[in-house]
C-alpha cells in the first residue's frame, strides 16, 4: 500500500515513457520536454532505441531538474509504461514513492503490482477506438493521450504545452487539431478519473533564461556551416548520420546562391567511408574545407586515408560520433571507445588532433574551430563526441558567432610565389612545424608539388633517404607540439581545499556537476578539470601536478584516455585512477561519486595500513 | 592535325610538358604512355596550370611525376584514386582531372571506387595502364590478366579476367576506349577526345610490363598484343580551335562532337562500328573476348549526360574560390537559427 | 696515402656492394654469403633495394664477424663499387683503412679520390666486354667478376666457392660455366694485376655448427605448413609478399594429395587487404587454420574485420611483416612502427595478442604456435617481424619440430553436444573466458550459434542489454589474461650485477650482444629482457621492478612499446626510459649503445647535481 | 512439385526450417522473402546441418536469423559477407552457402567484394533484398536506386543506377536472377534452382520497404513493382530425386539441366527468350531500364564454368576434416627442408 503522500516534489523527477519504437511517440515525447523547458525549469531528454526500425522496445527519459542536473539519473520517478512487451522489467525500474501510469486493460502479474508506488491505470486503447476513426492513426495518437495525462498529473502550463503542439506540428492545422483532441482527452481522463496521490509537480521557473534545446549533431552541423565547409561526404551510419544530414539542411536553407539556386557546396553520399575520406582528403588538398562524419566501424575503415592526410599533410575534419563496441556492437548505445583510437589512428608512427566538446554549445564551437585547425596545421582534425551528446536534446546558451574570420592557414598564391621567389612545400619556414602550401591551379611555374604518402623530402621529391624521413618525422612530432598550442585548452573548476582531482571530457562532464556536489555531500572536495583536446595543453600537467590522486571518469573499458595521460606523462602516471562506465547508457552522477567514494575510502585504508 | 612547330599555340615546346625522368624498367609500356600523354598535352595546347594528376600506387601510378611538371599532383594510395579525385573536382570544378591507374590499382582493390567513379560520371580522363600484373609488387596476376595467360614461372591464370572496358560500359561510363601503349596513332587523338569529354572518359591502354609479363604465355605480351590488336576505325581529333575538313570518302566515318566544339572523327576500317550503342559495344568486346584479339578503338561514348558537378547542382565558381562572406552565413543568421531552437 | 699495413683483420669486416636493382647482382651476392657461411664464419646479409623494380640503386651488405655479430653495422670496411650514380656518396663510406673496388675506367673526382683506404681499380665493363658476346647478359654476367675479385682478395675458399656457385644455379651446367668463367676472370685480374694492400681476410673457422641460413618470411611460412594451415588468403605488398608466397611454394611441395595431386589446401589472393582478411575470419570461423600477411596498409585496412574477429571471438593469424612510415612510407625500409597499432587495432575497446618473433628460428616457431594460440584463445593472433628480419637472410640454429600435436582448441563436435546436453558458444563454463565453440555443420539440432560482430548474449544471442554487454566485455579482458597464461615468455640475459634493465623485441635482438659488450667495455653492466609477446607476461613486471632504469629500445619515433609498457605498469612508468632509432635501416649496437651510455651519463650528471 | 504434406522428405515440418521472429516493420518485403526462403528449403526436402547463413548488415542482412534455426549463421560486416563466404567455402565446401544481403549492402560499400566474388565462381547463393535504400539506416538512397526515383521528403535520385543482375552477368555471372518479394510462384523455384547451381547464383530480389520506400514516386515501391513487374517466362524446378515429365507443348519450354541431376523448367510467355546468351541478357536489361519495365525471371546461367574450389583444385575432403597428420609434414621432411637452407 502506498503511504499517503503529504510533501510536494517540485521541478525534480525523471520521467520515462516506454514504448514501442516506429510508434511516433517521439513527437509526444518531443512536447513534454519542450513544454517543461520553456516552464523554465531545466530539462533534458535522453532517447534509448534498439537498432531497428519498428516494433522493439524504446524508452524515452526526460529529467526534469530545477538545480540543472540534467545529465543522466538511473533511478526513475515517473513512468509511462506504454510496452506491454517490457512493463514487467519497467515497473521495477520505477523508486518507492514513484509513479506508474499504464493501460488500465492490462492484466498485471501481482509479482509485479507494486504497492509502494502511485498507480495510475488509463484505458489508453480505449479511449483511443473510441476517439480515433482511423485506424492507421491510432497508433501514432495513442501516444499523445499520456501527454494529456502526464500534463494533468503534471500540472504543466497550458498555454506552453500548446505552443509546444502546435511548434512539433508546424503548420499542419488539421494534424494540431487532432493531436489537441487526443491530449485534452488524456487531460479529461485524469481530471475525472484519478486521484492524485503522488508527490510530483512542475512550477514555471526562471532558470533557462536565453537558452535553447538542441542536439549534438544538429549543432556540429552548424558548425560546419559557420566553419566554411564546402564539401560534404559520408556513409550512413547510426548515430552519426543526422549529422551530416543535418549540415545537408541548412546547407540548403544558408548556402545557395540566391539568383540561381545553384549550391555553393558540394555533399556525397558515398558509396563507402573509405571513400567518404577519400573525397575529403581531395577537396581539402584541392583548398576545400571539408569534413566526413562517421561511428566506431567507419573510423576503423578511415584508417589508411587518415595515415595519409598525416604524412602528406592535408586538411580534413572528421567527426567521429561514437557509439559502443568494438565491431558493429550495440549501434544505438553510448560511449567513448574510440578516444585512443582515434588519436593513434593507422598504422606506423601517428598522432592526431582530436576535440572532445562537452555540450552542444562546443559541438557548434568546436565543429566551426576544427576547420580553421584543420586548415592551419594541415592535418585531419578529429572531433569526438557520441551517440548521447549527438543524438540527444540538450540545453544551451545561444550559440556564439564565431570571434575570428576563416583562417585558411598557410596558402600561397601565384603572387605570393613570385615575391618570395621560390616555394617548398615541406620546408618549416616559420618554425611552426607548418610549411607552406599551394593549391592546384595556381598559375605560377613553382607552385606545384607532387603530394604522395610514400617518403619525400622538404621540396616534395620523392625520397627513401633515412635522413629526410627522420626530418619529416621529426617535424611531424614538432608540428603536434604546435598543435597543442593551437587547440582548445581544458576548463579547470574548482572547490577551495579540494583533496582530490576528476578529469573527464565529452559528454562524461553532463552529470559532473551533480556528481561533484554528491561528493561534498561526503565531504570530498575536488578540482574538476574537463579536457577538450588531444594534445593536451600544459595546463593538464599542471592540474595532475596539484593532486595526489586524480580519478579519470570515462565511458569505456580499457580506460583510453588514462592510457593517453599515461602515454604523456610517465612521472604522474600514479596519481591517475579510473572509473569506467561502459554498459551503453550514459554515465550518471551516482555511479560517478559512488566509485570515487569507494576509492577514496580504500586509498583511505591503505594510508591507514600501509 | 596541327604542324608540330617547336611551340605550340600556348607558346609552350614539348619540354614543358614532360616531368622527372622516368624510373621504370627500360622498355615498360607505361613510359610509352607518359609519351603519348605528353605528346597529346603538347599538340592540343593544354594549359598546364589547369591540371591535376591523380594517381594510385603500382608502377603505373608512378607516372604522372613523369609528365606535367607545372602541374599538381596526387600519389593517393592504392585503389583508391577515384575518390580523391572526386573531392578535389566538387573543390574545384576548373581543374582538368588527368589521373593513371594500374589494372591492380583499378581493377582489383580499387573496383569498388571505380564502379562508383563512373556511376557518378565526375569528369576526368581515366588511363588505365593494363598490364595485366602488379608490376610493382613483383608480377603476381592481377584481375585484369586473361584467362589461360600465363605467368613467368609457369602459373596460369584459371579465373575470369575482368574487362575495365565492358564493366564501364555496363555501369554507364560515357567515354570508353581502349587502346595499346605501343599505338601512338590511336592513342594520341584518343587522349585528346578525353580531354574534351564531359564526364569520366576511360582509356584502358594495354601496357606490357616488360619486366613480369612479356614472355611466351602471357595475352599481355608486346607480341601476343601487336598480333592480336585489331583496330575499329582510324581515328582523328580536329579540335574546336580548327576547322572541320571534310577529308574522307561518304559513310566512311563517324563525327562525333564534344560539347567543346571540338570533334572526334572516326574512319571505318573494315566493318562497320557504333560507338554510341552500348549493347553493340558490349556483344563486341564479347566478340573480341571469344576470338582472343584485342579490339581497340573507341568502344563507346555518349555526349549527353551530366557530369556529377552538374547533378550536384553546383554553382559556376569554384568552391575554394568562394569568398568568405559567401562561406560563413551572417550573425543574424546565427541568430534566426538560433531562435527556431527556443 | 695509405700507410703500408701490416696487421691482417681476419673474419671481421662488413663488405657493401653497390649496384643498381634488377641488374642480377642477387646470384652474386648469394654467393658471396654462403661462401662465408660455409668457411663456418657468422655472417648476415642485408639488402637494401629502393621501392621501384630496374635501375635504383641498391645496395647489398654482408657482415663477417667472427664473434657473430651479426646484426647491422653502420661502418664499413669493403665497398664494391658497381653503381657510378651513387659512387661519390659510396667512397666516403668507408672507413680509413678499409677497401673500394671501382671500376678503373670510371673517372674519379679528385675531391673523392681517398688516399686513406686501399683502392682497387677493375676494369668490370671491359672484361665483361671482351668475354661475353651475348650483349642481354653481359649486366648480369659483370656481377660475377666482382665475385671473383672479392673471393681472390678476401681469400675465399675456392671449392666452397664454387660450390655455392653450383647451388646458386641449381642444376643448369651451362649456366654454372658461364658464371663460374666470370668468377675466374676475376679472380685472374686480381692475381695479375693487384698488389694485396688492405688487412682483410677470411679464413675458415667453425662457428657455425649446425646452423642453416634462411630469410624470416621463409621462416615464417614453414611456420605456417607446421602449423597446420590451411586456408592463405593475401593480398602482395612489399615487404610481406614473400611470405604468402614461399607458403604457396611449401604447399605445393608439402601438402598435396600423393594420389590425386589435389591441394590439401586453399591458397587466394585476394582482392585487397580487407577481403584477404574476411576470408581468413570465414574460414576460421568454419574450422579451419587460415592465415593472411602484409604490412602496415594493410594493417590499417584489416581493422574493422580484426575487430570482428575480438568480438564474435574468430582464430585467425595475421603475419605483420613490418615497413617504414605511416600512409605509404618507405615501403623498402624496416621499422617497428605497428607495434601499439596493432594491439589496440580498431575502434571500440580491443586489446589483441600478438608475437614477436626475435630471430628466425622464431619466426618459424612462433609461426606454428600461432596457430594454436589463435584456435586455443578464438581470436586474431598477430606476429609481428620487420622487413630486415623477414627479406634478409640470417643464420639460425636448425628449426625445431613441434614439440605438441596440432592444438585445435575448444571445439565442441555433435558427439560432445549429446553428452553435455547443452551448448551456449559465449559461456565461459572452464573459468579461462573462452567458451567452446562449433564448427557449422555440425550435425546436432543444438549446435548451431549466430555469429556477429553486433551485441550477444552468452548464448550468442543479440541483445542490446548494457549487463550482457558489460558481461561480455568483462570477459574478454579476462580472456587477455588468459592469453598472458598461453603466449611466450620473455627471454631474459643478464650481467652479473647488473646495472641497468635493457628492454628490446623483434629484429632489434640482432646487434643486442654486440651492443652490450659495448656498453661493458664502457663499464655498463646491463640485464636483457627481450619481449616475446603481449600481452605482457608477469616476468615483464618483475624485469622492470628490479632496475632503476631501463632503456626501452625501439624501432620506431613514437616509442610505441614504451607506451605499452606505461599503460600497463603506471607504477613503473618513470624507470623507463627509450631509445628510438627510425630512419629505415636495421637499428646498429653502436647507436644503441651510444644511446644508452649518454643518458646514463645524464642519469649520473642529475644524481651529483640533483 | 512435390505434394506438401505435413513433413518433407526429410521427415521435417516446415517450422524447422523457421529462425527466431522477425524484428522487421510489418509488411516489409525481406520478410517475404525469408518465407519464400524457408518454403523453398522446405519444399526441397534441405538438410539444415548442411547449411552455412552469410549476411552483411542492414535490414535484409537480419534476415538469416529469421530461417533455419538449425544452421550455423554469420552476420559479417557491413558490405564484407563475400569473402567471409568465399572463406568459409573453402574451408568447408560441403556446406551450403545461403547468403543474404541488401542493396546498400551490395552495390554500395560491397560492391568490390560483390565484383570479385562473381569473378570467383564461389558456390553460393546470394540473395540481395533490394529495396533502394538503406532501410536500417533509415531510407537513404542506395546505388540501385532508379534514376528519377522519389524519397519519401522528396528528393529525386539524379544518379544512375547500378543494375546488380547486368554487373554480375558483365562479369561472367554463372546464374542471375531477378524477382519480386511479392512473388512466391516465382522465387520458389528460382531458390530451389539456385541450391542446384554449381557457381555462384545470384537472385536481385526488389523487396520493398514499407517505411522508407513505398511512397508514390518511388520506384520500388509496392505498388510500382506491382505494375511494371513483367516475367520472362514461368518457372517450374524439378528435383533430382523426381521424374521429369513433360506437360508442355512443343517448343514452348526450355530446360536447364544442373550437374546435381535437378531442372529447371522455363516456360515461355509471349515471347521468347534464351537465359544462356550474355548478350541477349544484357540487352534485355538496358531494354527494360529503358522502358521502365521489372523484366523477371532467370536472366542468365552457365552450368558449364568451374566453382572455385574446383579452380584452385582443392582435394575432396573439406579441408577442416584433415587429420593432423595430413596437416603437419614429418619430422623427416623438416629436417629435409632444413637441410637444404644448408
Ligand atoms: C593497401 C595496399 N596494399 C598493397 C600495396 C602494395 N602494392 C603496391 S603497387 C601494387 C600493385 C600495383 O599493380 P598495378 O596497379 O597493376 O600497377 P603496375 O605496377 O602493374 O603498373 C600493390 C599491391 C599497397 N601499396 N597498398
Ligand atoms: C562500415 C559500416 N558503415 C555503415 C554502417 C551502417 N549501416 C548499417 S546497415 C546500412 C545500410 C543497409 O542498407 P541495405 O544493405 O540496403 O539493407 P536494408 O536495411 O535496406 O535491408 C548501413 C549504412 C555499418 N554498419 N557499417
Ligand atoms: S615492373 Fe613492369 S610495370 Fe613496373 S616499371 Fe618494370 S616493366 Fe613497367
Ligand atoms: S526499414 Fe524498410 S527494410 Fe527495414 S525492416 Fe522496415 S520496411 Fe524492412
Ligand atoms: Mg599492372
Ligand atoms: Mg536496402
Amino acid at each position: 500500500m502506498i503511504e499517503a503522500v503529504r510533501r510536494t516534489v517540485v521541478n525534480d523527477m525523471t520521467i520515462q515513457v516506454a514504448t514501442v519504437n516506429g510508434s511516433g511517440s517521439q513527437s509526444a515525447n518531443n512536447i513534454l520536454l519542450k513544454s517543461f523547458f520553456r516552464m523554465g525549469i531545466p530539462v533534458g531528454g535522453k532517447n534509448l532505441f534498439p537498432s531497428n526500425i519498428q516494433g522493439l522496445p524504446t524508452w524515452y527519459t526526460i529529467r526534469v531538474n530545477h538545480r540543472g542536473y540534467v545529465g543522466r539519473k538511473a533511478q526513475l520517478d515517473f513512468l509511462v509504461a506504454m510496452n506491454p512487451n517490457t512493463a514487467k522489467e519497467d515497473y521495477h525500474q520505477v523508486v518507492p514513492g514513484g509513479v506508474i501510469i499504464c493501460d488500465s486493460e492490462w492484466t498485471i502479474d501481482p509479482a509485479d503490482r507494486r504497492d509502494d508506488v502511485a498507480w495510475y491505470p488509463v484505458p489508453f486503447a480505449q479511449l483511443c477506438k473510441d476517439n480515433v476513426e482511423n485506424a492507421k492513426l491510432r497508433r501514432l495518437l495513442t501516444n499523445m493521450i499520456y501527454v494529456g495525462v502526464v500534463a494533468e498529473l503534471l500540472g504543466i502550463d497550458n498555454e506552453i504545452l500548446d505552443a509546444a503542439l502546435r511548434d512539433q506540428f508546424a503548420s499542419k492545422a488539421k494534424v494540431v487539431e487532432s493531436n489537441r483532441k487526443m491530449i485534452e482527452l488524456g487531460k479529461d481522463f485524469v481530471r475525472k478519473n484519478l486521484a492524485k496521490k503522488d508527490p510530483f509537480r512542475v512550477e514555471k521557473m526562471n532558470a533557462n533564461g536565453n537558452k535553447i534545446l538542441i542536439d549534438g549533431n544538429s549543432a556540429s552541423a552548424l558548425g560546419c556551416v559557420f566553419g566554411g565547409c564546402t564539401v560534404v561526404a559520408w556513409y550512413p551510419i547510426t548515430p552519426s548520420s543526422s549529422l551530416p544530414e543535418s549540415v545537408i539542411d541548412f546547407l540548403n536553407q544558408h548556402r545557395k546562391d540566391e539568383a540561381t539556386g545553384k549550391n555553393r557546396f558540394a555533399v556525397v553520399q558515398a558509396e563507402d567511408e573509405i571513400a567518404a575520406l577519400g573525397m575529403v582528403i581531395g577537396a581539402g588538398w584541392a583548398g576545400a574545407r571539408a569534413m566526413t562524419s562517421t561511428s566506431g566501424p567507419g573510423i576503423s575503415l578511415m584508417s589508411e586515408f587518415v595515415g595519409l592526410g598525416y604524412f602528406a599533410e592535408i586538411p580534413a575534419v572528421i567527426f567521429d560520433v561514437q557509439r559502443v563496441g568494438p565491431s558493429t556492437g550495440l549501434p544505438t548505445r553510448t560511449a567513448q571507445g574510440d578516444v585512443l583510437k582515434v588519436v593513434t589512428l593507422s598504422h606506423g608512427d601517428t598522432k592526431h588532433v582530436a576535440l572532445f566538446p562537452g555540450s552542444v554549445q562546443e559541438c557548434f564551437e568546436m565543429g566551426w574551430r576544427a576547420f580553421d585547425l584543420a586548415d592551419r596545421l594541415q592535418t585531419p582534425v578529429f572531433v569526438l563526441t557520441d551517440l548521447d551528446l549527438g543524438m540527444n536534446n540538450w540545453m544551451a546558451d545561444p550559440f556564439e558567432y564565431p570571434d575570428k574570420p576563416l583562417d585558411r592557414g598557410k596558402v600561397l598564391d601565384a603572387d605570393a610565389i613570385k615575391r618570395l621567389g621560390k616555394f617548398e612545400r615541406y620546408r618549416d619556414v616559420d618554425g611552426d612545424a607548418v610549411g607552406w602550401r599551394t593549391l592546384p591551379g595556381t598559375r605560377h611555374p613553382a607552385a606545384a608539388y607532387f603530394t604522395r604518402g610514400s617518403g619525400h623530402n622538404e621540396k616534395a621529391l620523392y625520397t627513401e633517404r633515412g635522413d629526410d624521413y627522420v626530418h619529416l618525422m621529426d617535424r611531424l612530432a614538432r608540428k603536434h607540439q604546435t598543435a597543442a598550442q593551437l587547440v582548445p585548452a581544458p576548463v579547470e573548476s574548482s572547490d577551495s581545499g579540494a583533496q582530490i582531482g576528476v578529469i573527464a571530457y565529452g559528454s562524461t562532464d553532463s552529470p559532473m556537476a551533480e556528481c561533484r556536489d554528491q561528493l561534498r555531500e561526503k565531504g570530498i572536495r575536488s578540482s574538476y578539470l574537463r579536457i577538450r583536446a588531444f594534445p593536451f595543453t600544459r595546463a593538464v600537467r599542471a592540474f595532475i601536478e596539484k593532486f595526489e590522486r586524480i580519478y579519470v571518469i570515462e565511458q569505456n573499458r580499457d580506460g583510453q584516455m588514462l592510457a593517453l595521460l599515461r602515454i604523456e606523462y610517465p612521472e604522474l602516471a600514479t596519481r591517475l585512477r579510473s572509473v569506467r562506465h561502459y554498459d551503453g547508457l550514459p554515465i550518471d552522477a551516482r555511479f560517478m561519486s559512488d566509485h570515487v567514494i569507494e576509492q577514496e575510502h580504500s586509498s583511505k585504508k591503505e594510508l591507514i595500513h600501509g | 592535325m596541327a604542324e608540330v612547330g617547336t611551340v605550340n599555340r600556348l607558346g609552350f615546346n614539348r619540354q614543358e610538358y614532360t616531368g622527372s625522368p622516368s624510373t621504370l624498367c627500360n622498355g615498360c609500356g607505361h613510359d610509352s604512355i607518359t609519351n603519348h600523354i605528353i605528346t597529346a598535352l603538347y599538340e592540343i595546347g593544354a594549359d598546364p596550370y589547369t591540371f591535376a594528376k591523380m594517381s594510385g600506387i603500382g608502377c603505373s601510378s608512378k607516372t604522372p611525376a613523369y609528365f606535367l611538371s607545372k602541374s599538381h599532383g596526387f600519389n593517393a594510395v592504392h585503389g583508391r584514386m577515384p575518390s580523391v579525385s572526386t573531392g578535389a573536382k566538387l573543390a574545384n570544378h576548373e581543374l582538368t582531372m588527368l589521373a593513371v591507374s594500374g589494372d591492380g590499382d583499378t581493377a582489383s582493390i580499387g573496383i569498388g571506387q571505380f564502379c562508383h567513379l563512373i556511376r557518378r560520371n565526375v569528369r576526368m580522363i581515366y588511363v588505365i595502364e593494363n598490364n595485366g600484373v602488379y608490376g610493382l609488387t613483383k608480377g603476381q596476376f592481377s584481375a585484369t590478366a586473361d584467362t589461360g595467360s600465363k605467368q613467368k614461372d609457369g602459373t596460369i591464370n584459371e579465373l575470369e579476367t575482368i574487362d575495365c572496358c565492358e564493366l564501364a560500359i555496363t555501369l554507364g561510363c560515357t567515354f570508353v576506349a581502349r587502346s595499346f601503349s605501343g599505338d601512338k596513332k590511336q592513342m594520341v587523338p584518343l587522349l585528346k577526345a578525353a580531354m574534351s569529354h564531359d564526364g569520366t572518359a576511360l582509356l584502358d591502354v594495354i601496357s606490357p610490363c616488360v619486366t613480369f609479363n612479356d614472355h611466351e604465355g602471357s595475352s599481355k605480351s608486346y607480341a601476343h598484343v601487336r598480333e592480336t590488336d585489331t583496330p575499329l576505325h582510324e581515328i582523328g581529333y580536329v579540335p574546336s580551335y580548327e576547322e572541320t575538313v571534310a577529308d574522307y570518302a561518304e559513310g566512311s566515318e563517324t563525327d562525333i562532337r564534344f560539347p567543346d566544339g571540338s570533334t572526334i572523327r572516326l574512319k571505318k576500317l573494315d566493318h562497320d562500328y557504333n560507338p554510341k550503342n552500348k549493347v553493340e559495344a558490349v556483344a563486341m568486346l564479347e566478340e573480341s573476348r571469344k576470338k582472343g584479339i584485342l579490339t581497340t578503338g573507341l568502344i563507346f561514348v555518349d555526349t549527353a549526360r551530366k557530369d556529377f558537378n552538374a547533378t550536384l547542382h553546383m554553382v559556376d565558381t569554384p568552391l575554394i574560390r568562394l569568398s568568405d562572406a559567401e562561406l560563413r552565413p551572417s550573425r543574424e543568421t546565427l541568430s534566426r537559427i538560433v531562435e527556431s531552437y527556443r
